[in-house]
């Protein structure tokens, strides 16, 4: 098991600490690691760190292993965690902000994360170009870059049969508004891919 | 109160300050009066109200 | 009364008035913790910060008080 | 109890409520209303007769309503005065005038159904508050648990009542939902403390230990149990308390460091999900009875008491002590002082050694016939004083009172009112002196021209 | 009648005399109006420090004193008892804190500590010379107790005092007295009964 | 009773029988549903987890779009588009720093004057008196577990309209329409959302355990209030059996379905045809 200098972990990452809280604005100091987010989280079994711990290591500063952690992709934003905190950290927003540190960082998920941000861009590709969501599309696009070739092939047939699959995008007349959101956040925040 | 009085009469509002403090707050006490010496050296000595300038 | 020398670094005055039990015990406090702070701040104990008057502030004012801290 | 009750220098007044306080240190006048218990205790000996012969039954407040107790009513075998009282909300007689039998029985006459309330007015030399505590009421808060609608998710409270052998189940723990024996039981810590979201942000003191001896109880009385304890620290710190805890332990309690997220029935089991943090996974147990220790909270209408004797409460509603480490018993208020949980949680240790220490302070009070007041206190000049008593308003000791004074203003004799202070209750604030308009109140010690020399001379 | 100050500054070994320059500031603060004695000594709370003053008060005919020292909340009743001895009322008695509220918080600002000292002296200075004899005044005490609350602490209360010999009014609201604990089963960590 | 209406991407897609159902039942209660002109995807579960502005910015659009419309209230029936609206709706009233920042984004001055509600709030805050008379094939005998999932109550700050850890607002439609309401474990447990595209072998867990505790409560069907959680709930069970080896075989309807079905909407018109599930036997029972 790896070793942990606590003094150093902290003091390296001081800028990493004060920056997740400044931008989830969740007072993480708070949490004393009573583990009620992760008794509750639904998706915990899948968690590579359960929530509890990633608030630890967020006080602890240990960036390097949160932004490459499953956890913040698996993490579904149910808030049940945020709920029940008995010390008011809303935690799903600090998975909100490690994800959005993540890609900023250029830390690129594998596994089961990378699923979940391929569909995370897909989806967001498809409401850029379209102004909203085009299934088929969504679905072609995330199963190309996950390659898993035919997730979800099955669903097609039965979808299309109910009429729940329109094949051709629906474009928005203001497309191109949409496509300009994305634009100045991007030119805001200077890098959002 | 009385702030708002010194503010009227032209006063920085950095120069009063009223904070509590418990018996226990020996660390409060000090960073109180550090971020004050910092606030006021920044404003600059008090000309407004002194007797002898005036 | 002496008018600040404007060329040396400026040392700004700062009466405090605290209370008795609370921000003078804490001031006391500062003292056997050993902590460190600015020499210029001179504090007058009170046995309450609900008895400081607001003339006493004005008057700490005009006689060239750079700043003024009640503390309870 | 029963050594308060036989003190010949005790006069024990109980199903009596203190309604009125007025005065100051060493001279408090305060007025007591007697419920009426429409039992003349005088004459009752005590032999239940009525008792049992009462046709009307409601839940027990003592048993926390899971037994029943009658509308004449003795509240538990051992009680001080050991003697009965009516209920006047449930008496069928109080309420239809029809029904009078324990009347009827009565071998001495002692039922008095003509009783009214009583107000006695004593006058006093010092007033110890021992107020108590209450249980937060959790059932309004933790959803996630259930809001109390699970029979068989209790609070600590109810396990003493059980698993006490005067108690409505005879000392046996049972399910409330069916009557049998759990066999596996969780004990949830810290329900309401330490919860800043949903109930308060202090530490119970109390729970770790009544938790660890009832995991105890279970294990002892119960064969084939299980004890699952959900706790976030175990705070033992108090003498023979950690061994106690140890051995707790060791007799099979099992300790799960995490706190509970939710509770939920499936079939007659509870499905309670928890994380163990020490091993970084969620976990379930199945439980057949939960017990929550819940905090504590100032006990209801401490509040009103508060207001009524001028005793400052903190955040939380509990008596603020005068310093919380060099005069924990006594208050701000001159001759106030305070036992017990009224001051913060605490457990019966730490209550005995409390009670003790705040009984001396008033034993060294009332041990002198007069006593010394503090002279840096306010003082009025009645020249200047123009009577328009905002100093009353804002005297948080409620010491400054009117009084109407004579002058001869040109000869004439001419009545008019000014303020006065009671030395008494007067602690030195100095808060009416800046209210002060005319500039009348001054404050010994620290008067305005004292105060503004000091800042002359600093200024300078 | 013209004020008679006395003022003695305290050196507290080398907590005060390590800082500053005390007999620089006993200089300084000497010719402040009123000051009639002006002196200093290594530990002024101890008994030939108390002396000190007594004598002081005495030979100088002294009708008011400042000790700078430590924080009055810590010897300003001992001064004030030595003042008394000396015939003095206790209450013509100012100290000035240039111990935990300056060389204490300012050890690495001497000259800074000593001019902050001179001024806290003064400052005490020029209380005193405004302070009036204070009187105590006496009320009178009813020799009985009143405890709100019959449950464990406020019988311990009670029965405590009546030991002590006074009389105890025990109010409960409840039929019965015991509180919370009456209704509790055995108690840790011996696992007696409760009742 | 006049809402500017967010119908959401499913709205045709796979959440067709809801739309359906709220236009019907809505017309039925005379609620006024405006659709708002050429509104834009809400950013749904994906743009959090890249830029706090952007999570904002897109249902800003059609918050400002909906302002625009002179009417006060929005709503919408999907769930997570209902938090992406209420979010975006609370930051920007909130600060005026953030609206600033946001309206520069979108080109499109919000004021934040709106409120925005969730259909279930929408529908569950008509006068019960006003539905009673138009409950003409009263549901009843049937038992129904109301699943509300996460986003419709969770975090209370923003949703707040009803108790996040035993919510009734459907509970109460479902008794007004004659059905029997259960008190069942997971009313709120979260199904897994998008898990469901991105990572099936997650979701088939999270949504058995839900499955699993409304069948042990002895419901008949299951009734829900997003397009999400009837994907999971309904397509995805099939993948649950498939994945677990479990049998389950439990329709589940939008709440505006069942509340359609006993307004006497034929089950053509509310788009019941087009479930995974076989709804037959739940039609059958109800007559």
């Amino acid at each position: 098991m790896e070793l942990i200098n606590v003094n150093e972990s902290i003091s390296k990452n001081a800028d990493f600490i004060e920056q997740i809280g400044i931008e989830s604005g969740q007072p993480v100091q708070k949490c004393y690691q009573c583990g009620k987010c992760t008794a509750g989280c639904p998706v915990a079994f899948e968690m590579d760190y359960p929530p509890h711990q990633v608030i630890r290591m967020v006080q602890l500063g240990m960036k390097d292993e949160l932004l490459k952690s499953n956890t913040i992709w698996i993490c579904a934003s149910c808030s049940t965690c945020s709920t029940r905190c008995p010390c008011k950290v809303e935690i799903a927003h600090v998975m909100e902000s490690l994800r959005i540190m993540a890609g900023r960082s250029g830390t690129a998920p594998v596994g089961k994360a990378k699923y979940v941000e391929v569909m995370y861009n897909a989806l967001l590709s498809t409401v850029e170009r379209y102004g909203r969501t085009y299934e088929v599309g969504l679905v072609m696009q995330n199963n190309l870059k996950s390659g898993k070739l035919f997730n979800g092939a099955d669903m097609g047939l039965p979808m299309l049969q109910r009429g729940k699959l329109k094949l051709m995008p629906s474009k928005i007349q203001g497309a191109a508004e949409v496509a300009r959101i994305f634009a100045e956040v991007r030119k805001m925040e200077g890098g959002v891919k | 109160m009385l702030k708002r009085l010194l503010e009227y009469v032209g006063f920085e509002p950095g120069r009063f300050q009223a904070r509590w403090i418990s018996g226990s707050e020996g660390a409060k006490f000090t960073t109180t009066i550090m971020d004050m010496t910092e606030n006021i050296k920044s404003l600059g000595p008090n000309k407004k109200m002194r007797d002898d300038i005036v | 009364m002496s008018i600040v020398n404007e060329t040396k670094e400026f040392n700004p005055i700062i009466v405090g008035f605290n209370c008795n039990w609370c921000s003078y015990a804490g001031a006391d406090l500062a003292g056997v913790s050993r902590m460190k702070y600015p020499a210029n701040v001179r504090v007058i104990r009170v046995p309450c910060s609900g008895r400081v008057n607001p003339s006493f502030v004005l008057r700490a004012f005009q006689k060239g008080a750079d700043g003024v801290l009640v503390s309870g | 109890m029963v050594a308060a009750s036989q003190h010949p220098n005790i006069q024990l007044m109980t199903y009596s409520e203190v309604t009125d306080v007025s005065g100051y240190i060493g001279n408090f006048d305060v007025t007591i209303k007697q419920k009426p218990r429409y039992v003349d205790h005088v004459k009752c000996t005590g032999c239940g007769t009525c008792t049992e012969k009462c046709p009307t039954k409601v839940p027990s407040e003592y048993d926390l309503g899971i037994g029943k107790r009658k509308c004449i009513y003795i509240d538990f075998p051992q009680a001080v005065p050991s003697k009965p009282v009516i209920d006047a909300e449930n008496c069928r007689y109080l309420k239809t005038g029809k029904c009078g039998i324990c009347k009827k029985i009565c071998p001495t006459g002692a039922v008095d159904f003509e009783q009214k309330e009583e107000f006695i007015t004593e006058k006093v030399g010092a007033i110890v508050m021992a107020t108590g505590f209450d249980l937060f009421n959790w059932e309004e808060a933790y959803g996630e648990y259930g809001y109390g609608r699970f029979k068989n998710v209790i609070t600590g409270l109810h396990f003493e009542r059980m698993s006490n052998a005067s108690g409505q189940t005879g000392g046996k723990i049972i399910r409330p939902s069916d009557g049998k024996e759990p066999k596996s039981v969780v004990f949830i810590k810290c329900v309401g403390s330490r919860d800043e979201a949903k109930g308060k942000e202090y530490c119970s003191r109390a729970c770790c230990m009544y938790t660890a001896k009832h995991a105890h109880q279970v294990l002892d009385k119960i064969e084939g149990s299980s004890a699952y304890i959900f706790y976030m620290d175990v705070r033992t710190p108090g003498k023979a308390y950690d061994e106690f805890y140890r051995r707790t332990v060791e007799e099979g309690a099992q300790y799960i460091r995490g706190r509970v997220s939710k509770i939920y029935e499936s079939g007659d089991k509870l499905i309670v999900m928890g994380t163990d943090t020490l091993l970084g996974k969620p976990v379930t147990v199945e439980a057949d009875l939960v017990v929550l220790a819940t905090a504590m909270v100032p006990s209801e209408g401490s509040d009103i008491i508060a207001q009524m004797v001028g005793c400052p409460t903190d955040k939380d509603g509990f008596y603020q002590e005068a310093h919380p480490k060099l005069r924990p018993v006594e208050t701000m208020t001159g001759g106030l002082f305070l036992a017990g949980a009224c001051q913060g949680p605490r457990d019966i240790p730490d209550t005995v050694s409390q009670a003790s220490g705040a009984a001396v302070k008033v034993v060294a009070l009332l041990n002198n016939d007069q006593m010394a007041t503090d002279p840096m206190i306010t003082q009025i000049d009645e020249k200047m004083c123009s009577g328009c008593l905002v100093c009353k308003e804002v005297c948080p000791y409620k010491a400054i009172s009117e009084k109407t004074i004579t002058e001869r203003i040109a000869g004439q004799p001419v009545e008019r009112v000014v303020a006065n202070v009671n030395t008494g209750l007067c602690q030195g604030c100095g808060n009416c002196t800046v209210a002060c308009r005319s500039g009348a109140a001054n404050l010994k010690g620290f008067t305005n021209q004292q105060v503004l020399a000091e800042v002359d001379t600093l200024c300078r | 009648m013209a004020k008679r100050i006395g003022l003695f500054v305290c050196w507290c070994g080398s907590n005060i005399g390590g800082v500053i320059d005390v007999p620089k500031v006993v200089e300084e603060t000497k010719n402040f109006p009123g000051v009639a004695y002006a002196t200093d000594y290594k530990y002024m709370c101890s008994e030939p420090g108390q002396d000190t003053i007594v004598k002081a008060i005495k030979e100088h005919n002294l009708d008011r004193v400042v000790v700078a020292s430590c924080t009055p909340r810590l010897h300003e009743p001992t001064f004030r008892k030595t003042i008394s001895k000396a015939g003095l009322n206790p209450y013509m008695f100012e100290m000035a804190n240039i111990r935990e509220q300056c060389t204490w918080v300012h050890s690495d600002d001497k000259e800074g500590a000593t001019q902050k000292a001179i001024a806290l002296i003064k400052r005490a200075l020029a209380k005193v010379s405004k302070v009036e004899p204070l009187f105590e005044s006496y009320i009178p005490v009813t020799k009985k107790a009143l405890v709100i609350g019959g449950g464990i602490a406020g019988m311990q209360v009670a029965i405590d005092i009546a030991d002590a010999g006074h009389q105890v009014i025990l109010v409960e609201r409840e039929p019965t007295i015991g509180g919370k604990m009456a209704m509790l089963d055995k108690t840790f960590p011996t696992l007696d009964c409760s009742a | 009773m006049r809402y500017a209406y967010f119908p959401g991407c499913s709205y045709h897609g796979t959440g067709k029988e809801y739309e359906s159902s709220t236009h019907a039942v809505a017309k039925k209660i005379g609620m006024e549903l405006v659709t708002i002109p050429d509104w834009s995807c809400c950013g749904a579960t994906a743009s959090h987890g890249k830029s706090h502005l952007l999570n904002i910015a897109l249902p800003a659009r059609s918050l400002a779009i909906a302002e625009g419309m002179g009417i006060g209230e929005v709503t919408t029936g999907c769930a997570a588009c209902y938090q992406q609206l209420a979010h975006a709706n609370i930051r920007m009233t909130e600060s005026e720093e953030i609206r600033d920042k946001v309206n520069k984004i979108t080109g499109k001055e919000y004021k934040g004057t709106l409120k925005v509600k969730s259909l279930v709030e929408a529908i569950g805050i008509v006068d019960p008196e006003t539905i009673k008379p138009l409950i003409v094939k009263p549901l009843t005998g049937l038992k129904v577990a109301a699943y509300y999932g996460c986003l419709l109550v969770r975090p209370p700050e923003i949703t707040g309209f009803d108790d996040p850890e035993n919510p009734v607002f459907m509970d109460n439609m479902m008794k007004l329409a004659g059905a029997e309401a259960l008190d069942w474990a997971h009313k709120t447990e979260c199904c897994g959302a998008s898990l469901g595209v991105s990572n099936l072998n997650i979701a088939v867990r999270m949504i058995n355990k839900i499955l699993k505790a409304a069948v042990e409560s002895g419901a008949d069907c299951m009734v829900v209030a997003c397009p999400f959680c009837h994907l999971n709930m309904d397509y995805h069970q099939k993948s649950v059996n498939k994945q677990l080896g479990t049998t389950y075989d439990m329709p589940v309807f939008y709440f505006t379905e069942l509340l359609g079905l006993a307004m006497g909407i034929s089950p053509d018109d509310l788009g019941l045809k087009t479930h995974f599930t076989d709804t037959q036997k739940v039609l059958n029972q109800v007559g």
